[in-house]
């Protein structure tokens, strides 16, 4: 019995940690883009499940609440996809091959969008609309209208300047009105509470134990989503094209596909599947501008011993860690050993690493120890490209 | 052409001599300045807030000496900003207490734990503050960069390894008071109460010579041999490798010196906020103060001061101002720095300055070469035309 | 023998691919000179070399992988200089590098549906390997589950010329087909090729060593130092070019 | 003064120029520290005060409440004429959930702005963190939420509830009503680590056991490891005693429901969970489960009636009260109070010893009183939390109960108090006869 | 019989099933200045990178002066007396060439001594000559990144130098260099060859008949013959492989060569 509580306990820590790294794996193995606002793509998923939520309330009233998180599964996916597509286009894409500067670059987009969700109300959210309007339409119009670089470089820094200032004053000045309902926040800085749905709440039981129906659903979602990411990359053709294009770019390139177009979608892709794991994520905790920060060191983790580019690696990883940090956290470990005499300074060890801090202390060390001897990870990449 | 070589070599030596003294004259005015000028100019609040201020541009120093130089990105060095700063602390809540710091009974223990001991001891403190740091740096360095571990991943445990700092400072409330870290100000040492504005003056006056000399033992190890060796370590590796030199006892060393530099830091940061707690081992703050670097410019040393500096300053006017502003500008700072301004404002005034003489940019490139595949680079190049 | 005056010739014929002026640098080095070249209509032009002359280099600006500082080039009468390689592709050049480039974790059924991204519009519907590819390349039949990286080198350079055909090129650009294989597949790649040209018209652009290859091909360029030093009709390809150029 | 308020009655006039002149000549014959102060904020036809709380990071979420709550009685004080007949103008600063961070902004308020006092923080760290500045500078702080205890500053008022105000009451109720073994849970910092510390000596004295003590990092929502242990040391009906603070608590209580552990199995007895928490984990993951305040919306009285009605009028329908706002909206009282009996705001000595004894007859609470040992004298009262997410208040004390700052559970602090109006007495010292 | 300063013995290199070194071969005398060609893919980096360390190899092993050099780090190959040109220039682009010559030129390559040694005159000296054979005394102060492309080749052969090596391992070093660039680095080469031994892969053939002394040609990760120039010339498989014909067809060839 304990046994099988601790495997189905180890498990289920695992699969929120392999949902929240899976995007971090297509994103960072795929890519090599250091995404360090993969934090905050999951609490942009976490939040649009809060909106998706307050919709059916809205709409349906309290009955509707039963479905709405199969809906806000989609949009969550749909909302943080897009998210990450204006991130690539608009800052990563420049930045490819620069690693660091991705890591620089995609925390500043992080505290941005944390400070977003704080502060966001309608008249933000038209300053933001009229600066998209205004700067992207203007590049528009710009590309047709103008040739040669210096004169169009000259004039995207004006309009980047003259349409953020537009905006900002829109902001001001509709932060201005009385009309509250334009400065009302969405979301203000305080927590929202995402409550799960009637038929997720309680669980099975069996015998003492009783395996939480809100896990169980995160375990099949996990699942659901780690299929669905084998098939999509295995068995579609933007798949076989983000495979070509990871495997080989300029060949690929020369074999007519778009390779930047690919580039948007593997970002757009390990984006959504961020959003999905703050959909997920809703069940255990509350949703709040910092949820995002609790998961990034612990998926950079997974990513790295799993190795780089390797969804088995990363399963394998998470499965590790999780268990790991659960069996350690726990005491699970100190009350194996407990029973056997000569072992019991070794359960005097773990039982001092049996809180969930020290857990964490421990993992860590085990996680350096392991890079000891495999440095590239559990599946590391093989054959020449290992090398520098 | 042995006649012609020594005179270029003899003049170059003045000239670099000249240069030298030029830019020590330089820093002992700028020294005068702010330890004489300063004091009487500012409020006691304000030349606090410069004083912890150079503090933390005594940290921008050792980010730069790795980052700018050895091109290491460390997300770790909270740890050693804490550490440091957690040495002092120490010491000072053994001097006001007579038998236990006050926390200490609050959790029932009733023995100092033995790693309190040494700390009453005043030097071995100072000693602890500096090479507590950078033990912990060397041996953490040793085990990763031995494994060629490097770039992104060496970035991504650092990070990994200060949030297990962070931790092990937050729960271990029994011997080092946990989330509440320690208070220095109402503590009196050699006659004076560290919070006292009498205090302060003391510790601002102490660390703009502390920043000096910091900033000399930067220029000492980036201009020799060593300091090229550390630019070449950054530029190629494996071409410092094949030359016969060992990196990893390179980059140890470095990082571990670095650690040191940002201990000090941490130590005169906490005399002048008055606490160190496992706050200043937030991954937020570590990030920071590589964004201080960043805009003042790497491989600059001065940049990262200005940087530091400018950064904070900007941070005090903005989060006073518009405190729901502040995190959408360092947010576009970071952006900002990264795709328009990748070499900092200094690196940009220099590059801007050598575009007039000799009609190029020149391109300061930060990082090792070895992470870019140049056939991708070229091919992106290509397609983004 | 003038090469400039064969190329002034051909640019007034209908050319398939024209390259005028073409400068390239790798890095700092300068790796093409001035190349002008001109592959006329549903002709197979041959570029020989010894190694490390720039032919390679030469192919991969054609297909775009390379930057240009200066020249142009046009393809089927259409400037392509600054347009991306993936666009290039569809607007008809096909490329078989050197090295196959095989996508090695892929199977060779994909390898091949790859390369129909270059034929544009035929996106949607089941995609499917048209039997002309088995008739050229029977072996690659039997293949069609494995991986890419798995197939012998022979393999693979029936799997890349296959691939390319799928997006039914105008311009079929060749790197040294032959490198590298087995004497008895060089023989059945050759006549592949031949085949492939008899039947589709396609213009060919090759970088070839093997001479009786080279034979085979309507015109020849020679180049030296990343730069076009003689040309003319492979009929006319003597033995002193052949020694001066190609021979170790 | 005359032009700034020109709106105002004619009495109201003459008494705000009696009460500058009263503090013109406080401030001619006053000690070096009034002439600090008073140099400042004197001059004006407004009393500066500071409001220090996190506006950004993982507080904000809690302590922008709080300065919505001050502002509001600074609000009603100003409509109501004033102190002393002078506007008071409150300066916000920012902490950012950043120990250091409030040290710096207090010093500034002191400094800089020349506030007559400052309230603010929420976490014990962070008070902590500014006390040295406030006993340096012998400034004054008001400290609004419940704490730990075994602190008694002279720089500091508390008007938040001491361990034996909340927590005391909560395990002799739980001890009484619900169950003899506890597992105490808590976030890892100062307040959970010493209340357990307090609980344990006081289910020893009273015949309870504790059966297991955890600890999460801060802002934790791992709680699997948590749950594991509790189910295996905790036997049916016994009382789960929870210090966890912020995001914990939302995965704590959703991730209890989800194993089956409903409050028939185990209560829990919380210290820092009221309305507004409830709101934002959601009513149906704690319904039946307990806490322990002074205040509950709920509270029964035509006063917190006037006073939830115009929190919400000023800031929105949908907006909840609690026990730590309410705290807050009382401690401007108490300043107010206080300044005016001392007859000038910037005498801080004055407005100090003004300060004890301080009743406020009607906060929505009762009545709240400030004791000599700074602390507040208030009820206590349990609450379970009901469908519709507020608290239905299952027992309350007849009368206030009296704050002690220096537990007597605490084997270091047994027998000690705290008393500022006497100076032979001050911060600690051993009561008589025990 | 010479000393032989490198030795391999079958040694195989196997990268995920595909062997870039099959069973090679090879030794070289002391003092020989070595040519090796072969076509694209023959192995021939992958040779370097076996000798240096960058790449363990699968099997066999490589003697170096007769001490095996299986499981010596990169640094302490070099240090042992290798040094070792990559195929496209790899200078320090932010020193200066005399300060990329110094750090070469360093005896003393541990830490400490770096840290707190001065280049000694000897030293000093050196890297003045070296200036001075690679031509670059009039650029020594400018930074590397300011050089030609051959000014760099030269440069990297000038650091090579600098670090004394016994061998010195030289990869393609007049790839994209213009001819009188390229007959400068061959000139170059010959006067180093007097007092090293070098080992050059290369495949600009007028470069090799200038340079070349022995030639060793490898095919598919062996060696396919070695010889004389002129025995590599008329070598029927070597002709094969470059040709890609028989050799009996062309039988004319050498003829008019």
């Amino acid at each position: 019995m304990l046994l099988l509580q601790s495997v189905f306990n180890g498990i289920s820590v695992s699969s929120v940690l392999l949902i929240a790294a899976l995007g971090l794996a297509i994103i960072f193995g795929l890519m090599g883009v250091i995404n360090l606002a993969h934090g905050e793509f999951i609490m942009l998923g976490a939040y649009a499940t809060f909106a998706v939520q307050s919709g059916f309330k809205a709409v349906l009233g309290e009955s509707g609440l039963s479905l709405y998180i199969i809906f806000a599964l989609p949009v969550a996916f749909i909302v943080t996809a897009l998210v990450g597509l204006a991130l690539e286009r608009s800052v990563i894409r420049f930045l490819y091959g620069r690693p660091l500067d991705t890591l620089l670059a995609t925390w500043g987009f992080s505290l941005i969008l944390r400070q977003f969700v704080r502060s966001v109300d309608w008249s933000l959210f038209i300053g933001i609309a009229v600066f998209c309007l205004l700067f992207f339409g203007g590049l528009a119009i710009l590309r047709r209208r103008l040739d040669g670089q210096q004169t169009r470089k000259g004039a995207n820094t004006i309009l980047l300047l003259l349409s953020l200032g537009i905006a900002i004053v829109t902001r001001v000045l509709l932060g201005q009105t009385d009309a509250t309902a334009l400065t009302k926040p969405w979301f203000s800085a305080r927590n929202v509470d995402v409550t799960a749905p009637n038929w997720l709440q309680g669980g099975v039981p069996i015998g003492s134990f009783q395996f939480p129906f809100a896990r169980l659903f995160i375990i099949a979602l996990t699942i659901v989503c780690v299929v669905a990411t084998y098939w999509f990359l295995q068995r579609s053709r933007w798949g076989l094209r983000i495979r070509a294009v990871t495997q080989n770019r300029s060949m690929s390139a020369c074999l007519g596909i778009p390779t930047r177009k690919v580039d948007a979608l593997t970002f757009a892709l390990g984006s959504g599947l961020a959003g999905i794991a703050g959909c997920a994520i809703t069940l255990l905790g509350s949703v709040g501008p910092n949820i995002g920060q609790n998961y990034i060191v612990d998926t950079f983790m997974v990513v790295v011993v799993g190795g780089v580019g390797n969804l088995v690696g990363t399963i394998v990883a998470a499965l590790a860690i999780g268990t790991l940090t659960y069996l350690i956290g726990s005491g699970m470990f100190a009350l194996l050993l407990t029973p056997v005499e000569a072992l019991n300074p070794l359960a005097d060890f773990f039982t001092f690493f049996a809180t969930t801090s020290m857990a964490k202390v421990m993992v860590f060390a085990l996680i350096i120890a392991f890079l000891q001897f495999r440095p590239s990870g559990i599946f590391p990449p093989k054959g020449r490209t290992a090398e520098s | 052409m042995t006649a012609e070589t020594s005179i270029g070599t003899v003049g170059r030596k003045r000239q670099r001599r000249q240069t030298l003294l030029m830019e020590g004259v330089a820093v002992v005015v700028i020294a005068l300045l702010l330890i004489f000028a300063m004091p009487a100019l500012l409020s006691g609040f304000r030349l606090n807030l410069l004083g912890r201020f150079l503090a933390l541009a005594i940290v921008a120093l050792g980010i730069d000496l790795i980052w700018g130089y050895t091109g290491l990105l460390s997300l770790g060095h909270g740890i050693f900003f804490a550490l440091g700063g957690y040495a002092l602390a120490m010491h000072l809540q053994l001097r006001t207490a007579e038998g236990l710091p006050d926390f200490f009974t609050l959790y029932g223990v009733e023995e100092l734990p033995w790693f309190w001991q040494p700390f009453h001891s005043f030097p071995f403190a100072v000693v602890a503050v500096i090479l507590v740091p950078s033990l912990v740096a060397g041996l953490f360095g040793y085990l990763v960069f031995r494994n060629r571990i490097r770039g992104v991943y060496f970035s991504i445990l650092t990070q990994a390894a200060l949030l297990v700092f962070f931790n092990f400072f937050n729960g271990q409330q029994e011997l080092i008071n946990g989330t509440n870290g320690l208070k220095t100000d109402t503590t009196e040492i050699f006659g004076v109460t560290v919070g006292s504005s009498q205090g302060q003056l003391v510790f601002y006056v102490l660390t703009v010579p502390l920043l000096i000399a910091t900033y000399a033992l930067c220029r000492w190890l980036t201009s020799g041999r060593f300091g090229r060796l550390l630019i070449a370590l950054r530029d190629d590796e494996s071409r410092v490798r094949f030359s016969g030199y060992n990196p990893t006892a390179f980059k140890t060393l470095v990082f571990a010196v670095s650690g040191g530099i940002a201990g000090v830091g941490g130590a005169l940061y906490t005399v002048q906020s008055g606490i160190i707690s496992p706050a200043a081992m937030e991954i937020a703050f570590s990030i920071e103060m590589v964004i201080w670097v960043a805009v003042g410019g790497r491989a600059t040393l001065i940049g990262g001061i200005l940087g530091a500096l400018v950064v904070n300053f900007a941070k005090t006017f903005l989060s006073d101002q518009y405190p729901e502003v502040w995190l959408f500008f360092l947010g576009a700072l970071f952006l900002l720095v990264v795709t328009i301004l990748p070499e900092g404002v200094l690196g940009w005034l220099r590059s801007q300055g050598v575009k007039q003489m000799l009609g190029k940019s020149k391109k300061v490139s930060t990082y090792s070469s070895l992470e870019q595949n140049p056939e991708e680079e070229r091919e992106r190049e290509n397609t983004e035309n | 023998m003038n090469h400039s005056a064969v190329a002034s010739k051909a640019a007034s014929t209908n050319s398939m691919l024209q390259v005028s002026g073409l400068n390239v640098y790798y890095g700092e080095s300068h790796i093409l000179r001035n190349v002008d070249l001109s592959v006329p209509e549903g002709e197979m032009v041959c570029l020989i070399g010894r190694n490390g002359v720039g032919k390679t280099t030469l192919l991969k600006a054609v297909v775009g992988l390379l930057p240009s500082q200066s020249g142009t080039i046009a393809f089927a009468g259409k400037p392509v200089t600054d347009i991306s390689p993936d666009a290039r592709a569809r607007l008809g050049i096909g490329y078989v590098p050197q090295g196959r480039e095989i996508i090695p974790r892929v199977t060779v059924k994909e390898n091949l549906l790859l390369g129909l991204e270059a034929s544009q519009g035929s996106g949607k519907g089941k995609q499917s390997i048209p039997e002309e590819i088995f008739t050229l390349f029977p072996v690659l039949k039997s293949m069609l589950s494995r991986m890419g990286g798995d197939l012998s080198g022979g393999q693979q350079q029936q799997l890349a010329i296959a691939r390319a055909l799928m997006g039914r090129p105008q311009l079929l650009v060749l790197d040294e087909p032959t490198e590298g294989i087995q004497p008895s597949i060089v023989m059945e790649i050759e006549a592949a090729i031949r085949r492939i040209i008899e039947t589709t018209g396609v213009s060919v652009l090759l970088v070839e060593q093997h001479l009786h290859f080279v034979r085979q091909a309507d015109q020849y360029y020679a180049m030296q130092k990343g730069g076009i030093v003689a040309s003319g009709s492979t009929s006319e390809l003597s033995q002193e070019v052949i020694q001066r150029f190609l021979a170790v | 003064m005359l032009y700034g308020s020109a709106g105002l009655g004619t009495s109201l006039l003459l008494k705000a120029c009696a009460g500058n002149e009263s503090a013109n000549t406080a401030q001619s014959q006053g000690n070096s520290q009034t002439q600090q102060a008073a140099s400042s904020s004197g001059s004006g036809d407004t009393i500066k005060v500071g409001i220090l709380h996190s506006l950004t990071g993982t507080m904000a979420i809690s302590e922008t409440t709080l300065v919505d709550a001050e502002k509001l009685a600074i609000k009603q004080i100003n409509e109501a004429g004033g102190v002393l007949g002078k506007q008071i103008e409150p300066i916000v600063e920012d902490g950012a959930s950043d120990w250091p961070t409030f040290a710096e902004k207090a010093s500034k308020l002191i400094e800089q702005n020349n506030v007559a006092t400052v309230f603010g923080c929420w976490t014990s760290a962070s008070r902590k963190a500014v006390l040295p500045v406030f006993e340096s500078k012998n400034h004054m702080l008001w400290y609004p939420v419940q704490y730990e205890g075994q602190e008694c500053s002279k720089n500091v008022f508390y008007t938040g509830a001491a361990p034996n105000q909340q927590i005391q009451p909560a395990v002799n109720w739980m001890l009484e009503n619900e169950g003899k073994q506890f597992y105490l849970i808590g976030s890892d910092y100062v307040f959970p680590r010493t209340a357990n510390t307090i609980v344990k000596q006081q289910l020893q004295a009273k015949g309870g056991e504790v059966v297991g003590e955890d600890y999460i990092p801060l802002g934790s929502t791992e709680v699997t490891p948590l749950i594991t242990k509790i189910r295996a040391a905790l036997p049916n009906g016994g009382v789960i005693f929870n210090t966890l603070n912020g995001d914990s608590n939302a995965a704590f209580f959703k991730q209890l429901q989800g194993a089956g552990l409903g409050p028939d199995k185990y209560p829990v007895m919380s210290s820092s969970i009221a309305e507004v928490e409830v709101k934002q984990i959601g009513a149906e993951y704690l319904q039946g489960h307990y806490a322990a305040w002074n205040y509950f919306m709920t509270v029964d009285n035509p006063k917190n009636q006037q006073w939830v009605d115009a929190f919400k009028a000023e800031y929105g329908e949908d907006r909840l009260t609690n026990d730590p706002m309410e705290s807050a909206y009382n401690m401007v009282y108490l300043w107010k109070q206080s300044a005016e009996k001392a007859g000038i705001a910037e005498n801080l000595e004055k407005v100090r010893s003004a300060a004890y004894g301080q009743t406020l007859q009607k906060a929505p609470q009762g009545k709240v009183t400030m004791n000599p040992n700074h602390h507040a004298s208030q009820l206590v009262r349990i609450g379970r939390v009901r469908e519709d997410g507020l608290f239905e208040i299952v027992n309350a004390t007849d009368s206030t109960v009296e704050p002690e700052p220096w537990n007597e559970f605490v084997p270091a602090t047994q027998g000690y108090a705290c008393n500022w109006s006497d100076s032979n007495k001050g911060e600690k010292y051993k009561v008589k006869g025990t | 019989m010479s000393e032989k300063i490198l030795e391999t013995k079958n040694l195989t290199v196997n990268f995920d099933g595909f062997k870039a070194l099959n069973q090679l071969n090879f030794s070289m005398d002391v003092g020989e200045l070595r040519v090796v060609i072969g076509a694209n893919g023959a192995g021939k980096t992958t040779f370097l990178d076996a000798i240096t360390g960058k790449v363990q190899p699968t099997q066999g092993k490589a003697l170096f002066q007769g001490k095996d050099l299986r499981g010596l780090s990169e640094h302490g190959i070099a240090l042992g007396g290798i040094g070792r040109k990559f195929q496209t220039p790899r200078v320090y682009l932010n020193l200066t060439v005399r300060e990329n010559l110094d750090l070469a030129c360093n005896r003393h390559k541990n830490v400490f001594s770096t840290l707190f040694g001065r280049s000694s005159s000897s030293e000093r000296r050196t890297v003045a000559g070296l200036l001075e054979t690679i031509d670059l005394v009039a650029k020594a102060e400018l930074s590397a990144e300011l050089l030609s492309h051959g000014e760099k080749q030269r440069l990297e052969i000038g650091m090579l130098v600098a670090q004394s090596p016994e061998l010195l391992l030289v990869d393609e070093p007049v790839a994209g260099l213009t001819d009188e660039e390229t007959a400068s680095v061959a000139e170059l080469l010959l006067a180093l060859a007097e007092s090293h031994s070098i080992m050059v892969i290369e495949h600009d053939m007028e470069f090799v008949r200038q340079i070349a002394r022995q030639v060793t040609v490898l095919h598919e990760g062996a060696v396919l013959c070695e010889g004389s120039m002129e025995e590599v010339q008329n070598d029927p498989r070597v002709i094969e492989v470059y040709l890609g014909e028989p050799p009996e067809r062309d039988r004319e060839l050498p003829s008019v060569g």
